[in-house]
């Protein structure tokens, strides 16, 4: 059983290996692709991490925001 | 320079790679003559059995194939049609992350889609984890999306509605989409050979006119679950896609001058009537459509817990962790069914065409029902706004928020949202109810 | 089969149609009612929404706060 | 001139609601009859089939007839009180919300009765949603209970009961409510012919007096199923009233002298005390009583959570989201166990009368100890303010609260909150122990 | 006077307490025979039915024999095991509380150790809760497991690798514990009577040295449940202890100078680039190793929620509320599996000297590998400090927070944490990989 | 049966008060020994609660901070 462990040894850290490599492999060349593409400017200040507001909701929260207002000038000039 | 020592360390990692490869064949040769040996039955050597389970292999080779229970063979499914709903996958992926598609629900299923594609692996399999999400949450009893109704409901605010009760009308005309695309199903079954839905097929099909998500899984889980998948991909894309499909239909249907009114502000609604409305609307569902009440019901629940104001916990529970966990999970039970030899077929393509015409006469009724309003309305102070009835679709609160900018182009101080929040709130009511009927007029069978 | 969609139709327009005009009338005829009881004094500020805590909890809190008070002030004067 | 406008708009809505009926009717004629023609079979019209399945129809009529094994046929239950169970369950929403009663709970039971009695709509037979709820968190393994008990044990600090250990004495005393109420239950069952209560239904309700809701639903649960929806009525609904019960009982066997007498402040209690107490509880409990592990073990490890400080990401999780997801379940699928055929019976007006005598005695019996420990106490200073006893039958923190209001009212100095809480943290134990020994007892016939 | 009145409540105490245990034997005489004699069946009394459930009794006898097949009668095993087990369980809450020792897993493991280990309450067999946990959760389908590792990939930041994949190597060669383990286990197999590990065994055995826990849990469920107990406190125990195991190993293996090692600022990398990255590996994961596609893929999904930037409320709930409840049933779950009879055995011992082993070659292989690397470099530019190597075993960001404190003791300027973050986040694809190969090799048969 | 519910009620009240009794004694045997352990001084202001940060969490944030400072330093001076 033990010849069979080293099989297993064998294979799996090929397979680990391989693996591993052909990701350093695929991070360089999309690293190298990516970088290529121009700087996006809707996201600036983006930095990473989960602390801002979704940027989806933003602009139309602003819009609900602009209606409400809307609203309450109307009922208040009324 | 920069470029030279790149292109030196590229080769190093090819050499690396290579080596490893070889590390991996190289027992190939020496174990498996060794262990045939040993053994003197035909065993599969490691590498062997490990390459048979590789996803390339079964990207490239027909599965295995089936012989149906006259001893007719058909030859199993060409791995590579896997490989191409991985790429509607990642489609999906990327039309929630760069267009902004529906991105809670479309990354979840575009993701579970690839999982439940990837071959050998068996995740959407009874034995894998996508399997036990979809048939626990979904298929054995329709938990997830009445869940996710509950965090709806406790996200949903019925003021617009209660305000201005007759735009409920407008909910319901939207609804006209679902029936007529129920219709179209069955046409094309009828006329081409390659297509075949069951009158279950086709309701579970028109739903997708309800624009509303939970509402359509819930039904397609019942009633049609290999097309799950399919049902639920097009109700989300279309929802995600309301502001490019109503805009030119809401324009066709109306003149300038209609566009332009005026509604008068809403009243203000007392916290009394917000109680009662939820209570009331699950009273009247549970003596006309009882087979609504799970939809319905879960909705209004969770609209209880939001307004009734003594179990504020159990209402922010229910909109926050509860709804993502469960929307989390619901996605990759909904992308499960995205495996290729239920997805890519004639069928599919039926029902991404039946899903945009269900949306678009859905809008028409909305807005013509709005302006049949009008016309039966006395005074010219109750006129309604008819750009307001597309939002009947529900698809809340985008098709709202498209009534509004739809508004302002007429009327740049023609703030339409609040208005278009009633049938829009309504339509979820309403496609719940359409839900309920084919339900108990179909499922029975 | 298309008849049997035709009747779907009918019969599923109708019954939602008839949903609807009944919640109409419904929240017609609650919202009259409703409309007439006495204005609520103990919440006159609620709007809607989660954003408040429990009116349960308040008083109590406030109860359990003096008992707390009461109990330090004994502490620290004996 | 507003009220003819109103008027107005009535009639056009009700001629609106008679041509939307018309619409539905219609087919009926015209479709039918062309079906049976078409079919030549008895087909039922889909009008017909849908009338068959409104609530409305189930509520007028009476269930399908159940024949037993000799052949004997009952007549089905009358819909009329499904309905009567639609206006318990509004009923416990109303108590809920207007009143304050628990509402946490008794919202989600209240709705949660409401669709277990929708006709036609089996939401809480299998297949259905409540059903699923129901055997998955209470049924089969008692889940939810034990999940709640891990949140209330990371809410609750045992430090007024370390600082003053013999309170514990008093939750003892006042658990004696649980086995008089058994002994009731046994006695009714003997005395009227209606009612039947095996031991085992004896022992659920009896539970009822140890006015602590999760472990009422887990022995109800194991012990007497059907008898779950009252027990867990009846237990949070006299929770709720316990500010009503107790103080009556409490003045009549007290002397004003000594609701009046003061307590010493309690001494500081070290972390190291908190966080050894929930290890030594259950270490204790599972040399006693392994049967009572379950609930002692759960509400031990919430404290352990709360008290020691390294992990408190999984203490306010316990404490807060789980217990608040978990509650909306477990409410819901206590509701599910409202049925009419259930719950309308002679035996739930037994419980109710029971668990209203259960609190009493428990509320007696914990004053009564305190008088006790007074009587034998060697020094004036050890006293224990007698008021403190009641707060011995658990519902925390309503029951420590009662006993600090009341001796407001005699002695407007002298804050009980603090004390109370001794004997009402020993209070749960002390009633999840009765439930283990009531369990280990009459639950393995 | 304190002394004294202390001793007189004491001895109040002892006098209540045997008054009390007199109370419960009392009718041990007086219903006994009044039973019997009623019955004339012989009937255990209450107090002796009782007894008989007492964990007291469980701890001082022995367990029912078990008969094979063959009717070969084995002794049962005796009670003071379980409460071995016991200790054994506070013993890891005591690590947890006390010496920090992955406090959020070790609590919940030890608590539910304990709870399982409780004689005659059945906590862990079939009908109890931790059973219903560990079937649920990990037995039937790894659901756990694969939930923890979305919200680690929630919480992951694989930046520090995609700024300098190279480092990705290091994570590869710590793999290089995980396989020698496994050999090691076979050998004790073919070299001790008393140990008897299968392949399948071996291999869960062996991805201790992954230092990953959900990824131990995940593949000890599928190939060795019976001793996923041991596996999973040996894997969380090392991982606690990796500031004591690796720096002894990581100063051997390295000269002063190769610690003073100063590496180049990280470059910043792209969001887009951190989107792509858990796409690419999934597919890559996908072609290459099916078997691993459900762990990568779901630490890719948690990743992919963490940075698209439009699923924030999904990312923050999968990384905090829906990881810490998972992470207590979890911890229970596996709890579960500390049963005195599968963890009190030799092999058990085995494992924990083969999980050292495992940890330590793991370690040496990382450094070795780094420093292999930087014989290869072309350039002293882009050497790289030997001691990021053991960061390569995973157990973030334990490891990578050790090659910074060696590092720091080397050179007081020279942090080393990013550098080291990176190998440490490959090493957690790198043991998911590894267990996949198992999985895919010794899984099947 | 009313004869079991009696005995039930014997055994019953008898255990919880030997087990509410045995609870006692444990408090105050354990209270006597751990106020004998020396305080704390790591966590003086301990009150209970759950309000606070995990203390493990808090050395290592530390020095992940001086780590991150570093780096940026490095950075900005290169
Ligand atoms: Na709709
Ligand atoms: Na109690
Ligand atoms: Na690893």
């Amino acid at each position: 059983m033990i010849a069979e462990g080293f099989e297993l040894m064998v294979v799996g850290m090929g397979v680990v290996f391989s693996f591993l490599v052909m990701l350093v492999i695929l991070m360089r060349v999309s690293g190298a692709l990516l970088n290529k593409l121009p700087e996006p400017e809707t996201a600036p200040a983006r930095v990473g991490g989960n602390g801002q507001t979704s940027q989806t909701e933003q602009p139309q929260t602003a819009k609900v925001a602009v209606a409400v207002a809307a609203a309450y000038r109307k009922r208040h000039g009324a | 320079m920069h470029k030279y020592r790149y292109t030196m360390r590229m080769k190093w990692l090819a050499c690396l790679s290579l080596a490893a490869l070889a590390f991996v064949l190289m027992p190939m040769d020496l174990f498996a003559s060794e262990l045939s040996a040993e053994t003197a039955v035909e065993e599969k050597s490691k590498v062997e059995s490990l390459w048979q389970s590789t996803g390339l292999k079964g990207f490239i080779e027909r599965g295995q194939p089936v012989v149906d229970a006259d001893g007719v063979e058909t030859p199993g499914q060409h791995g590579i049609l896997k490989l191409v709903m991985i790429l509607v996958g990642l489609l999906l992926i990327y039309l929630g992350i760069a267009k902004k598609f529906e991105p809670l629900l479309l990354i979840p299923i575009g993701f579970g889609g690839i999982l439940a594609n990837i071959p050998n692996a068996g995740i959407a399999e009874p034995g894998g984890f996508l399997y036990a999400f979809y048939s626990s949450g979904i298929g054995d009893v329709p938990i997830f999306p009445l869940l996710i109704f509950l965090g709806v409901g406790a996200m949903t605010d019925f003021g617009p509605l209660l305000a201005n009760p007759k735009t409920a009308l407008l909910g319901a005309a939207a609804q006209f989409g679902i029936f007529t695309t129920l219709i179209g199903a069955l046409w094309l079954t009828d006329t081409f050979d390659s297509i075949n839905f069951s009158i279950q097929d086709a309701s579970a099909i028109g739903i997708i006119g309800g624009a509303d998500g939970p509402t359509a899984i819930f039904l397609a889980g019942k009633l049609a679950p290999d097309l799950l998948g399919a049902i639920a991909v097009a109700a989300y894309s279309y929802m995600a896609l309301v502001p490019i499909i109503q805009p030119p239909i809401m324009r066709l249907l109306t003149t300038k001058a209609e566009r332009e009114i005026e509604m008068k502000q809403l009243r203000p609604v007392r916290q009394i009537e917000k109680i009662v409305f939820p209570l009331s609307v699950l009273l009247l569902c549970a003596l006309l459509l009882p087979s609504a009440t799970p939809l319905v019901g879960m909705l209004m629940l969770g609209n209880l817990f939001k307004e009734c104001g003594v179990v504020d916990r159990l209402s922010k529970t229910a909109a926050n962790e509860l709804i993502n966990i469960v929307t989390i999970m619901l996605g990759l039970a909904v992308g499960s069914k995205l495996q290729a030899d239920k997805f890519l077929s004639t069928e599919t393509l039926g029902i991404i065409v039946l899903g945009l015409i269900a949306f678009s006469i859905g809008t028409a009724s909305g807005v013509l029902m709005a302006k049949l309003m009008n016309k039966l309305a006395k005074t010219d102070g109750g006129k309604i706004n008819p750009l307001i009835g597309s939002a009947g679709v529900s698809a809340v609160p985008m098709a709202a928020r498209v009534s509004n900018k739809v508004g302002l182009e007429a009327n740049s101080h023609n703030y339409l949202l609040m208005h278009a929040m009633g049938p829009n709130v309504a339509g979820v009511i309403g496609s719940a109810v359409a839900a309920g009927v084919l339900l108990a007029l179909t499922g029975g069978g």
